[in-house]
Order: structure tokens, then sequence, then C-alpha cells
């Protein structure tokens, strides 16, 4: 909750900058403030006051507590990612607002009890990605991409809406647990089932889940790379913890309704994705394809069911995958300054620089899900979940596709290693970012190799 | 204590050498090695002292939430994989002294890095352990495939990779299913192996059929078994000669020692049911792959295929699930890894010495250097398991066990002493004997670490072969305890 | 001094790793020595030891060394069995190893690979002496692949020849293909009898139904045929004469190949429950014996001859194994041994002094210059012609006479197959020591007697050929068979002799008359008509180019086995390998590009289409989810 | 009751309304013309939402409407806002032109 | 029978919304789609008053008909946008939204069951839609969705100022 607060607050400030003219000291006052929200965020942990505030709006519990501390981790290597972002004269502080205003919608989304809150959450965390997305104003892919996401967003959020009404048709209320507490004593109408299918699909389409996917390759190329860092990690954590407390509380138990659809979404998501990304000659086009694959595989936990453990699965499955996208984020956004974000931006990257190398490999091969990073143990704790319930089928799609995912994220590895560049000179780079990439290295090894810290959160 | 030790040590060893510039990394990675060998020796003489040594096991939590140990310790077949692993490093090492490699501390480390995982799946007592070391000695091996390997390599080292990855990802699956049935009374999962093993007996037949097939696709891709074979030939001809014989003589007894101690005693019905269909691939992949061998002309890829053959009768023996099957398999298990070690290092000489591994083109060396002819002759024998050379013993008991589960694949199975009489005699002559064909080489005399490694591997191909009790000393015990899982 | 039993092979095995190790420091002569020296060691040892169990009431000891393979109920021993059987092989093999070892010192006195010969040769005396000590099949099958090996490397001992090098390796796989029959044959004991071990195995023999008895009765048989050249297993034998004649002696006719009788008479027990079996091993003899004859009778290479006609006396021991006859077999492998290897030591002599030529067509007139080698062969001819009182008559005799009781098909063609071999020696004889000299004027100039060390093992050969008769002199003369007296404790069922003398007096003089008249057809044809060989085949008749070309066994074989073996492996390395299994695999990855580049054409970029394809999720999931 | 009106006809009536405005999005090329479309799927939803509150005799679900007013404005104050970027470099706001991110 | 007088009012106002709701989409002229829009809606607003909620319909027709559609209008007429500028999708594409909307109209009307027998009753003294109850309701359980709503218009107003100004130089 007072994370919730300092960052909203500090969305508020870096208006104020603009008009007290403190700009430059925007950036570390906006740093201090995510490790003190953070650090707020951890005090409250275990602790009963936080639960049940303003009547049952908004619940941070444990759980969302743990995918808060996600995503305001996340945040700041990401602020630490985009410190060239911010040297836009015109719109920093705008840029600093808008993102800051992105991540109280989701950190709302970790913890809303109500379908209102829900519902504020997503459009709090769109509308400021939607102009961040044609943040580059004058260029026209970016406009395109704010466009798309706009467009799509709204009508996925009308979807969203009428499922929210139709839910509130049959039940008459917008509390979660309520809800939940109404299916669970007496038969719902048919629509109420209608209305939660629909908002499957618009959970889908903000997770990007194929076949609502198709804005997320597109808008994550148009939008700037770090916008797209932002997109592909904060927002799809957020995203996912709003998916799975309202599948998972409180639909869970009229999962027979969207579980089937779930898994055929799922299926799909995992071979387009997957497929499609081995194709691609971008990198930026391919982590977004890879996002599909992942957002996938976070919906196979949820798609478990297996509450306590799902939870923890899609929370370790969050953090692996952002800090391992953050990674790789900062990998390409070293070897793409001068604008060529194919494969090839990563030939001979050994040879020029070994310890961005080094760190790419590593978030690669996190991504691949190969041991002991941490992507592997998400990868296995979806796995084990999924295994006990009746759609171990997608188990064998998921290691097919895995396959796949391994060609094109070899692809870089290949590149980096073995393909060699008609550039020699050392690459340039920010101390900033080098640092970034070895802490999120050793971040990703560390909990490759003690996943029980995060697991036994709550 | 002592087997986390031998797990370490090659990775500490493999850090350091990233931090060493230039040839010297070569002899400091052959000094490890040998340490490692040493130590893994003391192990032996320990392990015969009394096998449940507490020194010898290491047991402690990892991930406890999820029941996942740090569990590693040895048994009579895990000790002899050991020493095998151990016992080839240094040799793989000191027989790529002649070449120059670019950047060798990265590839020294990462051959210990591969030893270290290698040692690590051989000890693992807990089936996630297992597995995260499985994986892991994928990593440094497809780098040295990639980055030192040959024509192609991108390509071949890839369809490696993945073809093993898609295995591993199936036998995960298949774990992780045991691992969801074990504590049904006590509710506390476990990994620990024999859990899984409880586990596995405790599951219907149709549920341990999805367990059988699932982890056994995994390794029958490590190994290979027909039809899984084809990424193996171009790997090993691409792959530089001290990857190839990493790959050929330790990582594929990952798939045969997997099957032996993470499959058999998981899934009797299942075994019982489908081990006859899954030997049939076995035996048909014998026959096959000698026979490819035969029409072979590059020589690194004869053996390669020679190695499926070989590998292919281990799998039968192992599927036989009886007493001498299984035990062949461990001792051929051994022997198959120094033969093969031996071949390769014999086809990497060929290829220094005179440019080509072609054996159309080659022809009467053994009129030049004498001395090797008779080391690859014996090298040779071994392979094609002459008695009182290592290759009979384990392939003696092999056809026996094979025999026993059904005679007529035993039958079949056996062809295999014939075919490979074809190929290994066929090649031997076409290299070495007539007269030489290539008449601007001269094949002049071993360079020394060549000389030392054939040696040595020509004694223990002899060693094992006429002396085998030590190692069936250690085997014999351990498959009997691991089979009366199976009653 | 049993207990010593292992010094027998030691000693053999000392001389290979001396020789081995050192051979190339040392001069030749003491390389030979030592050589000599291990194998005469040996041979004095055996004689002891021969005499030990000779007297003793003990008749067969169990001596184990180490244990070797233990596998739960299969335990496998290194260990030695000392009774007669073995102890008759040992002496034979020492003895006549031992001769050959002394004639080779001087008969490969110039070839560069002298320690290398002898190396090999003291490593086949080893391997020879294992396989006939072992106390287990095992142990016996160790020794067996083990004299393949150095048969292997013999054949090809001068390996810059493409041609001996092929012979090498079709002697070492033809073998392999027995090997494999007799290896079946090992684990089917194994698996119904629980041990290998003979004294076990041959008290069970009567418990075991007598189906599985006869299975492994033929898969031993197999084996048999593969190391003793029978058909259809035979053909790498004529081949094996690439190697040195010393090696074509003792191997190739006095040693290795009588292995399979050994190993039959072995298991004799086997054989006498099992009939079915019995009769496959006469047939397979009698057949072998008939067709070696014939195909000896027209060869020209002095070698050759020699090879088809040890197959066929191979057959014919096969043909007294099958009609239960094991002592007279075991009696003619002796004689043979003796005869065999005079034969071929004095062809080497003859191509020693020819320079290297084989071919009797090139011979003729050489008794003058080769007087010792002439008689010697003379007598060696003479016994194996059957001619009486030499030892192949008394072995060969015993033999028919017992295959007539048992049969008299059988009896018809093993007589016919003694009047060929009578007929071909004989031509060979008259070809090369008779008429006028045939060769170049070099050759002529060049001929000479061999040295001492060559004529002194043919003397002492040669003389064995005369007496050696007296191991086994009929007993219906009245004398004592000390062969089958011997052998007593061995054979484990014998068959009463039950013919009656009148029968075997009569058997006995048809022999003798027949091989004396073919004799003087064969004098008649070679001195009288001085019939020569045809130099081209375009000259011969039909039959007989059939003959000259073996039958074209061969050719039948590269046809059936060889061509259709590479052609098949040709096709699944090109074909199934890399067109299919490999194209599959690969397939599965260019189907995912594939499908790939399909799957990006769906991403337009146009919203339009993006919102309609929502839609149709949304419908497609409404659909299915809600209208059950 | 004869003043009773079931609330099918007000579920039926926002479904046929939210359907128009969605296949006014798919018809049309018109960004703007797809931006109102949109609004007519949000007040389709809002039509829906205060039957239900009528039928529930619960105020909350007016309040959630006065919500998707409150971002029905935002959504439309961005939109127009990228809208008007994109006019400014393309001249244009037809999406179908808004295609250069593709495959 | 004969219905109400509230009966006949939900036909008109239903069949007029959704006429206007079809022109919209079906108009050439952006202006004239603009316009019935505003039609729609106040159908809409009428629908409002007729379930009671009276404060609803009214900041309904200011919000939308006044505040956004006003600034639609003005974006239009500011791109100077037009029956002729307006491009049109091809033929082939309407057909294929019409069916996809077609199919899910009849997907809807196959799912949206189980409200046959709900009926809303007009409570003559009804007051959820007054000023008062709403104002309490918001004011105290949706407390916290109000305020943060807050940031959400925050959001778009930055987020609107930012695209819209110029660059610095």
């Amino acid at each position: 909750m007072k994370g919730l607060f300092i960052i909203s607050g500090l969305g508020v400030l870096a208006m104020l900058a603009e008009i007290f003219k403190f700009k430059r000291a925007l950036y570390p006052i906006v740093l201090i403030g995510i490790l003190a929200a953070l650090v707020a965020n951890f005090t409250e942990f275990n602790n009963n006051m936080s639960i049940d505030q303003f009547n049952n709006m908004i619940r941070f519990d444990n759980v969302a507590l743990a995918f808060s501390g996600v995503i305001l981790l996340t945040a700041f290597f990401w602020f630490i990612l985009a410190n060239e972002y911010f040297n836009n004269e015109t719109s920093l502080a705008d840029h600093f607002s808008l993102v800051l205003f992105a991540i109280t919608g989701g950190l709302m989304l970790t913890a809303y009890s109500n379908m209102t809150t829900l519902f504020l959450g997503i459009e709090i965390l769109s509308i400021p990605l939607y102009v961040l997305a044609g943040s580059r104003k004058n260029d026209v892919r970016s406009n395109e991409a704010g466009f798309k996401y706009l467009i799509m967003g709204s009508f996925a959020s009308a979807f969203l809406l009428f499922g929210i009404a139709l839910i509130y048709g049959a039940t008459g209320t917008f509390d979660i647990m309520l809800i939940r507490a109404k299916i669970n004593t007496g038969t719902m109408p048919m629509f109420m089932y209608a209305g939660v299918v629909m908002m499957l699909v618009a959970m889908c389409f903000k997770v990007s889940a194929a076949p609502f996917h198709f804005w997320a390759p597109d808008v994550y190329e148009g939008s700037p790379t770090v916008i797209t860092a932002l997109m592909s990690t904060i927002v799809k954590t957020a995203a996912f913890a709003a998916f799975m407390r309202l599948f998972l509380i409180g639909f869970g138990s009229i999962s027979d309704t969207w579980g089937m659809a779930l898994a055929g979404i799922i299926a799909l998501s995992l071979i387009i994705s997957n497929v499609t990304a081995a194709a691609q000659t971008s990198v930026k086009r391919m982590l977004a394809y890879s996002s599909i694959s992942h957002a996938a595989f976070m919906l196979m936990g949820i798609l478990a069911l297996n509450a306590q453990f799902s939870m923890r699965a899609i929370l370790y499955y969050t953090l692996a995958y952002s800090i391992g996208s953050i990674a790789s984020f900062t990998g390409l956004y070293i070897v793409s300054k001068k604008g060529d974000e194919t494969y090839e931006a990563f030939n001979g990257l050994v040879k020029r620089n070994p310890m961005i190398a080094l760190g790419m490999l590593i978030s690669m091969l996190s991504l691949a899900g190969i041991p002991v990073t941490a992507g592997f143990f998400a990868k296995y704790f979806i796995f084990t979940t999924l295994i006990a319930s009746p759609y171990k089928w997608l188990l064998i799609i998921a290691v097919l596709t895995s396959c796949v995912g391994a060609y094109y994220y070899f692809k870089i590895i290949i590149a980096m290693y073995f393909k060699k560049s008609d550039k020699h000179e050392p690459v340039e780079f920010e101390m900033s970012h080098a640092l970034l990439l070895g802490i999120l290295t050793v971040i990703t090894i560390i909990l490759g190799l003690m996943p029980d810290m995060i697991l036994n959160m709550f | 204590m002592l087997t986390g030790f031998l797990i370490i040590l090659p990775l500490i060893a493999a850090l350091l050498l990233f931090f060493i510039k230039g040839e010297g990394a070569k002899k400091v990675a052959l000094i490890f090695a040998l340490a490692e060998c040493g130590i893994s020796l003391l192990a032996y003489v320990w392990y015969r002292s009394n096998p449940n040594m507490e020194a010898l096991s290491l047991n402690c939590n990892w991930v406890e939430s999820l029941g996942i140990k740090f569990a590693v310790g040895l048994d009579g077949i895990s000790l002899l994989m050991v020493l095998l692993t151990t016992f080839l490093v240094p040799l793989i090492i000191l027989s790529s002294f002649k070449t120059t490699y670019d950047k060798p501390n990265a590839f020294y480390g990462l051959i210990l890095l591969m030893q270290s995982a290698l040692v690590g799946v051989f000890v693992a007592n807990d089936g996630f352990l297992f597995y995260v070391f499985w994986e892991l000695a994928l990593i440094p091996i497809y780098f040295i495939c990639l980055l030192w390997g040959g024509e192609n390599r991108a390509r071949i080292t890839f369809k490696f990779f993945v073809y093993t990855l898609f295995g591993s990802l199936f036998m995960l699956i298949g774990l992780i299913f045991l691992y969801n049935h074990t504590g049904l009374d006590t509710g506390i999962k476990s990994w620990a192996i024999n859990d899984l093993y409880a586990a596995g007996r405790s599951l219907t037949e149709a549920q341990q059929t999805f367990v059988f097939w699932t982890i056994l696709i995994a390794f029958a891709i490590k190994m290979p078994i027909f039809p899984l074979h084809t990424w193996q030939p171009d790997t090993y001809v691409t792959a530089p000669t001290p990857g190839t014989m990493l790959l050929a003589g330790i990582m594929l007894k990952m798939g045969t020692f997997g099957l032996i101690k993470w499959l058999l005693p998981m899934t009797p019905l299942a075994l019982e049911k489908w081990g006859g269909v899954a030997m049939g691939f076995a035996v048909v992949g014998i026959i096959y792959a000698s026979c490819i061998a035969i029409v072979q002309k590059d020589y690194k890829r004869l053996i390669a295929y020679s190695s499926i053959a070989h590998v292919g009768l281990i799998a039968a023996g192992i599927l036989s699930a009886n007493q001498q099957g299984v035990q062949g398999a461990v001792i051929q298990m051994m022997s198959h890894g120094i033969n093969v070690v031996g071949l390769f290092l014999i086809a990497d000489i060929l290829m220094r010495h005179t440019g080509t591994r072609d054996i159309t083109k080659l022809g009467g060396i053994r009129s030049m250097n004498g001395q090797f002819g008779v080391l690859f002759l014996i090298i040779m024998l071994g392979a094609v398991a002459l008695p009182l050379t290592n290759g009979f013993v384990g392939e003696f008991l092999l056809i026996n066990g094979v025999f026993k589960f059904n005679a007529w694949m035993g039958a079949f199975a056996a062809l295999t002493i014939i075919l490979s009489a074809v190929y290994m005699l066929r090649s031997y002559q076409a290299i070495m004997l007539g007269e030489k064909k290539l008449n601007e080489v001269v094949f002049g005399s071993l360079a020394d670490s060549d000389k030392a490694v054939l040696i040595i591997i020509c004694i223990a191909v002899i060693a094992i072969g006429v002396y085998p009790k030590p190692l069936n000393d250690l085997a014999e015990p351990a498959v009997k305890a691991l089979l009366m899982n199976l009653k | 001094m049993i207990k010593l039993i292992g010094l027998v092979p030691l000693f053999p095995l000392i001389g290979f790793l001396i020789n081995s190790f050192f051979g190339k420091k040392m001069s030749k002569g003491l390389s030979g020595t030592i050589a000599c020296a291990s194998v005469l060691a040996s041979f004095i040892v055996s004689v002891l030891i021969f005499m030990e169990v000779n007297a003793s009431q003990q008749k067969s000891t169990v001596i184990e060394i180490f244990s070797w393979i233990n596998s739960d109920t299969l335990k496998i021993p290194f260990s030695f069995l000392v009774d007669p059987l073995s102890c008759l092989f040992l002496m034979n093999i020492t003895g006549i190893g031992f001769l050959i070892h002394v004639y080779s010192t001087s008969y490969m006195k110039d070839d560069e690979g002298f320690s290398r010969f002898f190396t090999y040769l003291n490593l086949f005396v080893f391997f020879m002496l294992l396989l006939v000590l072992g106390s287990n099949y095992l142990i016996m099958f160790v020794g067996w692949e083990g004299v393949g090996l150095c048969s292997y490397l013999l054949i090809g001992f001068w390996f810059k020849n493409d041609a001996y090098n092929r012979a090498a390796n079709k002697a070492f796989i033809m073998n392999r293909i027995g090997d494999l029959g007799f290896l079946l044959g090992i684990i089917m004991i194994f698996i119904n009898f629980g041990s290998i071990s003979f004294g076990e195995v041959f008290n069970k023999a009567s418990s075991v139904p007598t189906s599985t008895i006869t299975t492994i009765a033929l898969l031993l048989l197999v084996g048999a045929m593969g190391k003793s050249a029978q058909l259809p297993l035979y053909t790498w034998l004529p081949d094996a004469m690439a190697g040195p004649t010393p090696v074509s002696a003792l191997i190739h006719a006095a040693t290795m190949v009588t292995a399979g009788i050994y190993m039959i008479v072995r298991s004799n027990i086997f054989y006498s429950i099992s009939d079915a079996a019995s009769e496959c091993v006469a047939v397979v003899g009698a057949v072998t014996a008939l067709f070696a004859a014939l195909i000896g009778l027209l060869q020209t290479d002095i070698k050759k001859i020699l090879a088809y006609s040890t197959v066929s006396q191979l057959g014919l021991m096969f043909l007294a194994l099958g009609v239960g006859a094991y002592s007279s077999a075991v009696f003619h492998v002796t004689t043979h041994a003796f005869f065999k290897a005079l034969l071929f030591l004095g062809a080497g002599s003859v191509i020693h002094a020819m320079g290297g030529e084989q071919d009797i067509r090139k011979m003729g007139g050489l008794k003058k210059a080769l007087p010792i080698t002439f008689i010697t062969m003379l007598l060696g001819t003479l016994a194996i012609s059957g001619v009486p009182p030499f030892a192949g008559f008394f072995s060969k005799d015993e033999i028919l006479a017992h295959t007539y009781e048992h049969s008299q098909l059988l009896w018809v063609v093993g007589s016919i197959a003694s009047l060929c071999t009578a007929f071909y020696m004989f031509r060979l004889m008259f070809l090369t020591f008779w008429g006028s000299f045939r060769g170049t004027h070099e050759q002529q100039h060049h001929l000479h007697e061999s040295p001492k060390a060559m004529t002194i093992p043919l003397i002492v050969l040669a003389a064995l050929s005369v007496f050696g008769g007296l191991l086994g002199l009929p007993e219906f003369w009245g004398a004592k068979n000390w062969m089958s007296e011997n052998l007593d404790s061995v054979i484990i069922r014998k068959n009463p002799t039950i013919l009656s003398h009148e029968t075997e007096w009569t058997l006995m003089a048809i022999a003798v008359l027949v091989a004396l008249s073919t004799i003087y057809f064969a004098y008649q044809m070679f001195i009288k008509y001085k019939v020569l060989p045809a130099d081209k085949v375009a000259d011969m008749k039909p039959f007989q180019r059939v003959i000259y070309n073996k039958f074209y066994v061969d050719e039948i074989y590269d046809a059936i086995i060889r061509k259709p073996l590479d052609a098949v492996s040709e096709v699944l390395s090109k074909l199934v390998d890399k067109q299919m299994i490999d194209a599959a695999v690969n397939g599965v990855g260019d189907l995912t590009l594939w499908k790939a580049s399909i799957f990006r054409k769906l991403q337009t970029g146009h919203i339009g289409f993006y919102i309609m394809t929502m839609v149709v999720g949304v419908i497609a999931i409404m659909f299915f989810s809600l209208m059950k | 009751m004869l003043n009773q009106i079931p609330i099918n006809y007000y579920i039926f009536l926002s479904a046929i309304l939210f359907i128009i405005g969605a296949v006014g999005v798919m018809a049309r090329r018109n960004a703007i013309i797809i931006f109102m479309c949109i609004e007519l799927m949000l007040n389709a939803v809002n039509l829906l939402l205060v039957s239900f509150s009528t039928l529930h005799n619960d105020p909350s679900g007016q309040v959630f409407v006065f919500f998707i007013m409150a971002v029905a404005a935002a959504e439309v104050a961005v939109g127009l806002a990228i809208l008007s970027t994109v006019y400014r470099n393309i001249k244009s706001i037809d999406i179908d032109l808004l295609s250069k991110l593709k495959n | 029978m004969g219905y109400s007088i509230t009966q006949w009012l939900f036909g008109i106002l239903s069949f007029l919304a959704i006429m206007f709701a079809l022109m919209v989409v079906f108009t050439r002229s952006p202006i004239n789609s603009v316009l019935y829009l505003v039609m729609t809606f106040f159908c809409i607003a009428g629908h409002y008053l007729l379930l009671n909620a009276q404060f609803l319909a009214v900041v309904h027709i200011v919000v939308y008909a006044g505040a956004i559609m006003v600034l639609f209008l003005f974006v239009i007429m500011l791109m100077n946008l037009n029956e002729e500028t307006e491009q049109q999708k091809t033929l082939v594409t309407k057909m294929i939204a019409g069916i996809i909307g077609g199919v899910l109209l009849a997907v809807m009307v196959g799912t949206l069951k189980g409200a046959e027998q709900m009926q809303i009753t007009q409570h003559g003294a009804s007051q959820i839609g007054m000023v008062k109850t709403l104002g309490v309701v918001l004011f105290k359980d949706f407390l916290f969705p109000f305020e943060i709503a807050s940031v959400l218009l925050l959001g778009a107003m930055v987020g609107a100022i930012m695209l819209g100004k110029k660059e610095i130089k």
C-alpha cells in the first residue's frame, strides 16, 4: 500500500519538477523513491494491518506484496537501463510521471480485490503506455505502435467491461471475494459464464496470448527499446498478477468453463509465438514473440489451478522472466545504439566485449530455460504444477515449442560467439549498463541456485 | 564429502583457468584433471574398505520446500562411471597437447566444467540434481563444439543441442510425474532416488508406460539409439577431437547410466510390457549402424557409427534387465569409453599427420610407423571385442543378458561381433596396411603425448580384458541391488 | 607337476612378451632362440604332465588361476583342465609347434619381420594352449578367438600386399561367423545348465531336454565349422595360404584348424545325446571331405592343393565325429598333424628352393636337387594317401570302418574323398619332383636343398608320419588301441563296435586297393603320359573349369553375401540414414521454419485484421466453452 | 405488472449495440470513427451496468459507470493526441496506412 | 395485450439507439457519424431515465455529448475530414466484418442466457439513481477508486500534453 502511494506520489512530484525546475535531480530522486517503495513494500510483508483497505477495494496481502516487490525491483533496474531515455529535454518530467503512473497501475493490479480497481488499474497501466509507446513523436513507427496499442487496448477493455457487467448482473457485486462466494454457493445464470469468458479474453489480450497477441510484436517493435523493455516486464508481471488473482481466486471454482478455452489459448500461443519467433530477423521482434511464449508458460501455471503453488510458480516465473528480459534488452540496447536491431548487431560480440556477451549468454540461457539459471526453475515450477492437472498434454506442446525456443535464443548466442563481425572496435557502453547487466546476471544465477528464497515468500 | 569435492574441484579449476592466459592453461588443466583422478582413486579405495562410508556421500538441502536435495553418493555403478570420467579426462587433455586451440584457457576450462557436470550426473542421488547436471553437461560441450569445431558447425551443433534438449525436457516431465507421486502417504514430496523408485513402482501400468517412454526418450537420444541417432555422426565429425572424445567417451554413458539407474528400477511393469519394443529398436540399431559403418569413408564417421552399434548393444543389455545384461552394460560402458577415446585419438593423429581421414586415400601407414600400427591394432581389437581385451567381457555378458531375455534378439544383437569385425578390419586394412598411397606424406614417429595416451589406453584395454575382476567386484553387487528393486 | 600346468601357456607368453618388446633390438638369432626355447619348455612340461596324468588314477584335474568374470550365477574362473585329451593336444601343439619354430628360424631368416613373426607365432601357441587347456567353454573361446587373431596376423604377415590382407580379413571374418555360433552356444549352455564349466555341464547333460541339446550342439557345430573350415565356411582356409609356409603348417594344418574337432570331442556328450546333431556333423564332414578333395584335383598352387587336402581331411575327421568315433577323430588329428605339417614344411622347402614360386606347373624334377625334402614329402604323401603301414592308413581306416558301421552311403563318400586325396597328392608329387624342370633358368640355377634347421624338422615329422600309426593300431588286429584307451575317460558314451572282423578286414583291403590303384593311375597319367595341367582356363573342359574355379564358391559368396551387404549398407547410409531418417529430423526443423514464414504473414500489420482475429477468437472460445 | 421490462431485453440491446460497435471497428478505416465505435461499445456496457444496477437495486453499478466515463474520456484524450501526432507525420488518419510494423 | 408507456418508450428508444448506432457505422461522412453517435447517446440517456438513473443520464449527456463528442468534432474539423477524403474498406472486408458481427451476435444470443426470469421492477421510490445515494456510495465505498482515478486522469493529461507539445530545440 505504501509502495503504491510512494510511486504515485513520485509521479506527481515528477510533474512538479517541470514547474519548480528540479528536473536534473529527478532521476536520483526517482531511483531513491523506488528503493524506498521497495523497502516500504517489504515492511508490510507478513503484516496483517495491510489487509482489507478501503472497503476491500484493494488488498495488499502477501501475494500482492510479493508481486509488487517484483514490479518495483524490475522498475528499479528498468530505470537504470532507461537513463538515456530521460535525457530528452522536452518531455523529461512527462516521461517520468507517465512511467511512474504506469507502475502505479501495475501495483494496483497486484492487489485489487474489486472489479473497479481491476479496471482502473488496467487503464492506469495502459493509458500512459499508449503514450509512451508513441513517445518518439516524429517516428511514424512509434506513432503506429502507440496507435495500434491504443485501439486494440481499448477494444479489449470494452470486452473486459462487458464481462464485468455481465458478472455484476449475475452476482450483484463487484467485489471479487463476494463474487467468489456467490459462485460457490449458488447456481449462476449462463450469462455470467459468458462474462467470465469475456474477461478471460480481455486478460489474455493484456498478457498477449494468441489469438489476441497480434498487437504485441508490432507495438514492441515500434516502441522505443526501453519502453518495450518496460512493456515486456513490468506490464506483463502486473497483468499476470491480475490474471492470477481473477482466475485463481475469483473464478477458480468454475474452471471447467474457462479451463479448456485457456488450454487452447496456451497451445495456440506456444505454437504461434515460438514458430514465428524462429523466423524473425529483428531481435526486438523476436523478444516480443518470446514474451508471448513466456506468457503462455505462465498461463499454464494459472491453468494448473494448484492455487498455492501456482502463485509461487507464477511469481517466480515473472521474476525470472523480468530479470532475464531486462538483461536481454540491456544487451540489445547496448549493441543496437547504431539502430541495427537485427541478429547481425550481435555478431562477434564476444570479441568486441566478452563480458557483455557473457551477460547476454546467461540471460539467453535463462530465457531458454537451461539450468542452473532462474529461467530453468521457472519452467520447472510450471511443469510441476501442470503435471498434476488434467492438461498434461500441454506439456508435450510446451516441450516441443521449447526446442523451437532454444533455436531463436541460440541464434543470438551463435551470433555472439560464432559469427564474425565486420566491426572490430570495442562496443561503446555506459558503465551503469554494464553494471546492470552484471547484477542481473548474478541475480539470474543466484535465483537459479537458490529458488527457495522466492518460493518461501508466502 | 569426497563426492562433493569431486564435483567442485573441476569447477574451481575451470574458473581458475579463465584467468590463465596462453598455452599454460593446458598444463594447469592437466594437473587438475590428474588431481581429480587421484581423488577418485581415493574414493575407490575408501569405497572398497567400506561402501557405506559417510565421507563418500553428501546430503544437504537445496530447495527445501520442494524436497530437492543436494544429495550425492556413490554406489558401484556410479563409482565406475566416475572413475571412467576421471581417467579419461586427463587422457583427453593430454591427447590435445599437440593441437593449438584458440583461447586455450576457455577451451580447457570448458572441458573441466564438463567434467564437473558429468561427475555430478553420475553421483547424483536426487532426481532433480541429476536432471540439473544432465542439462549442465550440455552447455560446455555445446560451446566446445561450436567454438572449436569444424565445418558447418553452427548448424550441426545446434541440431545436437536441440535434439538433446528435446529429450531432456521429456525426461523432466517424466521425473516430475514421478515426483508428484512421491509421499502419497506421508504427504512430503521428495526427489530422493529411493522415493522416486517407490513412487514409480506404485504407479499403474499405464502411468508407468508414460514415465518409461518420456524418460527413455532422453536417454535414447543421448546414447543414441536408432532411429534417434542422426545428430550423432555429424556432431562427432564436426566437434574438435577432445569434444568428440568427451561426447563419445563419457557423455554417451550418461544415457546408458541413466537408463540403468534412473529408469530400470522405476517402472518394472512398463519395462515388462515395453522393454522388448525398446530393445527391438536398440537391436535394429546395432545392425543398422554397423552396416552403415561398413561403407563409411571418413574414419571419424565410421567410429561414430560403430559407437551407435556398440551403444545399441549396451542399451539392449540394460533393457534385458537381468544381472548379466546390466552388469555387462556397466563393464562395456567402461570399455567402450576407453576404446572410443583411443579410436578418436587415432583419427586425430591421422588427420594431423596426413591431413585426411578419408580411408580410401590413406594406406600403408604401418610400414612407416610400426609402433603406431601395433597400438592402433590393440585398440581396434578392443573395439571388435576380442577375448582378453576389454571389449569382450562386456560384450559377452551383454549378449548373454539379451539372449536370456529373448533368444532371437540375442542372436541378432550378437551379429555385431561379425559386423564390427568387418568394418574395423576393413578400415584398419585400408588405413594401415597395403602400399602407401599418399606419397608426399611421411608418417613420422608419434608425439610423446599421443604415444603416452595410446599406450595407457592399450594397457587399459588389455588389463581390463585379462583381469576385469576389480570392475566386476564393483558392478556385480551394485547391479544385483538395483535389480532387487524390480522384484 | 599338474599344478604347474600354468607354465605351459606361460612360456610362450613370456616368449611373446620378450619378442614383442625387445624383438627389434635383439639379433635374429636370439629372438628365434627365445621363441623356440619357450615352446620347447612348454613341450617338456607338457610331456611331464602327460606322463603324470597317465600314471595317476585321477584322470582330470581343474586348476584355477584366477577368477575372471563373475556375474551372479555366471561364474567363470580362468582355470585349466588337465586330462588325457588336453594333454594329448598339448603335446601335439607344443611338439609340432617347436619343430615348426625351429624350421621357421631358417625359413624366415631373410625376412625383415623376423622377430615380429616369432612374436605372433608364440602368441599363437599361447592361445592354442589356452584353447585346449580351458576348463570351461569361455576360456576355450578365448583361445579360440585368440588363435583366430594370430591366424589373421600371420596370414597378413606381409601386410604390404593387399591380397594377403584381404585373405587375412576373410579368415578373421569367416571365423567370426563361426564364433558367433559358438558364443551363442556357450550362452545357451549357461542359460540351460547354469554353468559353463565342462565338468558341471557334462554331468547335467542328461537332465536337459534333447531338443535344447540339439540346438546347443548345432550352434557349437557352427563354431567348429568356422574354425575347422567345413562347408560352407571353408573358403578362408585356401586363401589363408597367403601367410608364410610355416604358418600354414602350424596353424592351418596341424593345430588351429583342428580346434573344431577338439571342441566337439570335448562336448561329445551333447552329440551322443542328440542324434540329429551328430547326423549333421557327419553329413557336413562327408560333404566337405568330398567337395574339397574334388577341388584339390585340379589346383596348381602347391600350397592350395595342400590346403584343400587339409579341408578334405578335416571333413573326414568331422565324419568320424558324426558317427561317434571320437577317438578315431583325435587319432586322425594327431596323424594328420604329423603328415600335413610335414607336407607343408616340405612344400615350404620347395618354395624356398624355387625362390617363392608356388605353381607346380613351373616345377618338375626337383627330386635330385632336394633329396631330403623329396623323401620326407614322399613319406608324408604315402601317409596321407592311406598306404599301409604309414600313420594315415590306420587313422583313416578306423574312421572309414566306423563310418561303414554307421552308414554305407557316407562310407562311399568318404572313400571317394580318400581316393581323390591319393590322386591329387601323387599328382603333386609327380609334377613337382619327377619329370623335367619347367621353371626359369635362373630358378634352376638357384635350386638347393634347405639348411639343416629346415630339414631336421622334416625328418622328425617324417618319422612320426611313418610310425604315428602305432598310437592307434586296430583292435581287431588284436593290438591295443592306445588312443582310444587313453581317451576313455573323456568320451562319456561310447558306441560299441558291432562290425565283424571279416567286414573290417574287407574294408581295409578295399581301402588299400583303392589307394594303390589310384597311385598307379596317377603314375600312368603324369609320368607315363606326362599330362600337364592346362595353363589357361580356356583350354579346360567345362567340368574342369568348374572344379578349377573351386565350384565358384567364392564368387557365389561374393554375390550373395558380400555384395548385397555392401549394397544394403550403401543404401542404408546414403538413402535411409541421410534421405529418410536424418531428412525427417531436419524436415521437422525446416517445417517449423516454413510454418514460421506462414505465421509471419498472419502478422499483416493491419489493425482491422487483428481485431477481426480477436473477435473470431472470442467467438470460438465462447462457442466451445459455453455452447456445449 | 405491465411496466416491467425483462432484463433480457437490456442484455440483448447492449449486446447489439456492443456488436455494432465492434463491427464498426472492423469495418472502418477512419481512426476517429473507430474511436467512436469503441465509445459506442463502452456505452453499451454502461447501459448494461445501469440496467443491472436497477435490477439489483444497487447503486454501485451506476458508480462503476462513472469510472467508465472517466476512463473513456481519458482514452479519447490520449487517443486523439496520438492521432494528431500520426496525422502530423503521415497527413492521414487512415488506419490501413499504419501497417509499417508487420511480420 | 397492451404495452405500458414504459415498454413503448423502451421499444422506441431501443429501435432508435440501434438505428443511430448502425448509422454511425455506415455513414460515409465522419461528421454525420459523430452526429449519429450523439443521437445514440441521447437514446441511451433516455434508457437511463427509464431505468431511474436520472443523475447518470445527465452526466452522460454532459460528458459524452457535451465533452467527448465535441472533442471528436473538433479533431475532425481540425483534420478537415469529409466524405471525399474518407477511405473505405473493400467490400469483402466489410462483408467479412458483417458476417463476423452476425456470428458474434448469434453466439451471444446463444450464451447470454439465464436472465429470462429476471425482471426489472420499477420501484417508484427507488433512490439509487439519486445524487445523494450515489455520492455516499462513491465517496464511501468507492473512495479509493475515486482517488486513484485522479492518477488516471493526470496520466492521460500529461500524456496528451506531452504528445502535443513541440520539441525544445
